[in-house]
């Protein structure tokens, strides 16, 4: 289980090959968020950040059968089309590893310390927490 | 008691610093304890933590609720609802 | 939206990115199948096996938003650990895009005119289609 | 009327034969009935349409109930459950 915060950019494919060596692995899952129009800068809680990420992979790997995962979310400056972050779940049949990805993403956006900042024409603002992101971790209940 | 608080992103901007070491009153031994501590500053304290501002926390690098304890050497951290993925 | 049949391997990251470069495209999820232990071949019914995946693919794109997509799946010989299938949707919203992605892979495992052949040591047999997946794609309904 | 009769996978392996034109009688107008109108060739036929087989049915690569109607020039596919993905 690969948890990594890093202003590098990542490829899926990489990395989804790299978890699906297990000749048991069937499927894989996975997940990449974009920037969309604007141009953003990533702050994050080093430290608390990849406990709190692996604190997740460990939550889905306790309700469903989880092989292998991979988390990458980057921070630091990120422009339009950017990947910010990826999720990979492997395991033997497709039903595990798409509810573990999108557990993982929704309790990502809920409880992993990251903030985004837009910066546009007019000025920087600080992206505000959206309520459709809590009722979208608390399914998961 | 002694802890170590910090502040993250919009938090971080208003109140001016990133961290502080803080020496606490004897009463002050909750997340909203501190919380309330803090607002009692006054100026950007006081909007910053106002009851209505959605604040979180974490101590020891954990996310916790306004009744967690802190004890002496803590990492407490304020910062407003996440925003990553 | 693509839809290729190929023998080839493909590489999921290349054709992600391929289908994320609208700026107000902020998820894409994805999904790959892979052989497991067993070598196989993989026989289709040309001409059929492009309409109804293109179908799948459309009936998706009418439920959810889809602003683009990939499906790939290949035939003929495969070995342990082959990439078989892949299912990438990029979408506005990430709730779209797994919705989409898992949805299609439910109905191409029921709808799209593939047949598996296992190579062991005993000899060849054809897998026998599996309740489940058609359990899976009634969700749907 | 004439069609196209197409078979994959195990059922091409069990009748022995890909494909074959076929000059079909007026009273065979569904798939249903065209299946029916094979099983009674008896031998491998007979067992692989079979009332208890799964056989699923494609008309113009469509798949199709078995109440489904042909008509001259249709191709008209046969094949187990697909087991793709």
């Amino acid at each position: 289980m690969k948890v990594a915060i890093q202003r590098e950019d990542f490829d899926l494919g990489a990395e989804t090959r790299a978890i699906s060596k297990n000749p048991k692995i069937g499927a894989v899952a996975s997940f990449v968020g974009l920037v969309r129009d604007v141009r953003m800068s990533l702050e994050h809680y080093p430290g608390m950040t990849e406990s709190a990420l692996r604190k997740i992979v460990d939550e889905a790997a306790s309700r469903w059968q989880v092989m292998d995962c991979t988390v990458i979310h980057r921070y630091g400056d990120l422009e339009p089309n950017d990947q910010i972050v990826m999720v990979a779940v492997a395991s033997a049949h497709r039903g595990d590893a798409f509810q573990a990805c999108e557990f993982i993403m929704d309790y990502l956006k809920t409880q992993a310390p990251f903030w985004k900042k837009e910066h546009r024409a007019g000025g920087a603002t600080w992206v505000e927490a959206r309520a459709s992101d809590d009722e979208a971790a608390d399914r998961w209940k | 008691m002694k802890v170590t608080v910090l502040f993250f992103a919009s938090l971080r901007e208003q109140v001016g610093r990133p961290r502080e070491e803080l020496e606490l009153p004897a009463n002050v031994a909750t997340v909203g304890a501190l919380r309330d501590h803090l607002r009692a500053r006054g100026g950007a304290w006081d909007s910053v933590f106002a009851p209505n501002k959605p604040v979180r926390a974490a101590v020891n690098q954990d996310m916790v609720q306004p009744a967690a304890a802190i004890k002496n050497g803590d990492e407490v951290a304020f910062f407003p609802p996440v925003t990553g993925g």
